[in-house]
């Protein structure tokens, strides 16, 4: 599973994009967050508040606790600021 | 469908190349353009527009490539749908600009002026809350802060909800 | 008042030069644009758009030299009295015009998105009401017709009321 | 004082401009409309449905029934069409 990462998130984190094989429990981006903040201070930092985090599944945004599925990609960021 | 134009680009855009396409097809009688632009001052906080606080000297603009542009095309096609336009416009920049650029333009062309105009309102309300971008602000004192988010801009997005 | 550009022409206006002027004045974040064109369809009746009908071939301006500077004047004062504006423009051409030219433009520019819209098409309303131009149209089979004024007109320009 | 004519209401009278010097009694746009139209059937055609016509006194827009005071100039014409 290929996870994106934008903006303060990237930055915390240190990385744009990574692959990961979370276990079969992990059944919501809720989730995947979760197992991904104990990856590392870095991971933890990014992942402190999900209010302020935003999710999309394959390019699709959803909520947090939208079914997961088995998404080619998951992207997480913060609310979107452009225009 | 033809009457859509998405683009997403590092480079400036010519808004008056754009203007006589749209002005040039048939029943058009009518055509809105909104422009953004990297202004001086940061956008979310008031507090700042004093004399001796830091301004805005550049921005940096951040996107998902693929979403981003499925995200404009949907609202392009949306505003198509909702108002009689002979054609839709979005063209946005990304990466490094600097005070006064262009960032965006939204553009919408009718037989009718309301129409044209508030789909042009309505393509960029929604592409402020619906558009995978962030922007990156650079300050006059050296620090650089990523933008945060609008609740205006969610009730201006709310405000088209059928 | 500076932040006030009304100009009545024969010859068309560079809408980019424009845009870029807007643009450039301290603060602006956003420029709206309206710009109308001569369509092809008559705009006053709707019975018309059939396939046999005959169709716009150009468009002929009168206007009250004087009083037409002054209304345009006008209108533009109080969109700069109604919203938070850097600069306000109205720009119209007069004489003989052909399929898709430029008929008019509005622009207002602004720190935010929905103050130059909303002044950009209060501006497009009030003209059509309160500034003395009459719109003879030139059609396919030979005649020539003045425009009637039509009621939604009226409508739109009185929506801004205070 | 001056009239001014626009529009199908030029070229039904024929002319954009005159002086003219209506009696005292002529008080407002209305009567000054009513003693133009005995000039001729090309001015009678003119004002015969006062209901599409707008006025403008020294260059402001008026009702048919302001007073016309001493103007420099007054216009007639149909209700206006531009933008």
């Amino acid at each position: 599973m290929k996870i994106l990462y934008f903006a303060w998130i990237k930055e915390r984190i240190g990385v744009a994009t990574e692959e990961v094989s979370p276990p079969e429990e992990v059944g919501t981006p809720r989730e995947l967050a979760a197992w991904l903040a104990k990856r590392g201070d870095n991971y933890a930092a990014a992942f402190e508040d999900l209010e302020v985090i935003r999710v999309a599944i394959d390019q699709q945004e959803q909520t947090l606790d939208t079914p997961l599925g088995a998404p080619s990609e998951v992207a997480f960021f913060p609310p979107v600021t452009g225009g | 469908m033809g009457r859509v134009l998405v683009r997403v680009q590092p480079d400036d855009f010519d808004v008056a190349e754009e203007l006589d396409r749209l002005a040039a097809l048939p029943g058009v009688g009518a055509v809105a353009q909104f422009v953004g632009v990297v202004r001086d001052r940061p956008a979310d906080d008031p507090a700042s527009a004093t004399a001796d606080a830091p301004t805005v000297v550049g921005l940096e603009l951040e996107h998902y490539p693929g979403m981003t542009e499925t995200a404009l095309q949907s609202i392009a096609e949306r505003a198509l749908a909702g108002w009689p336009l002979a054609a839709a416009t979005i063209l946005h920049r990304v990466g490094a600009l600097t005070l006064g650029d262009r960032i965006v333009l939204t553009a919408a062309a009718s037989p009718h002026r309301h129409a044209a105009q508030e789909a042009c309102a309505f393509m960029m309300d929604r592409l402020k809350t619906d558009a995978p971008f962030w922007k990156r602000e650079l300050m006059s004192d050296g620090a650089a802060r990523w933008v945060a988010a609008r609740a205006t801009d969610d009730f201006a997005s709310k405000r088209w909800d059928p």
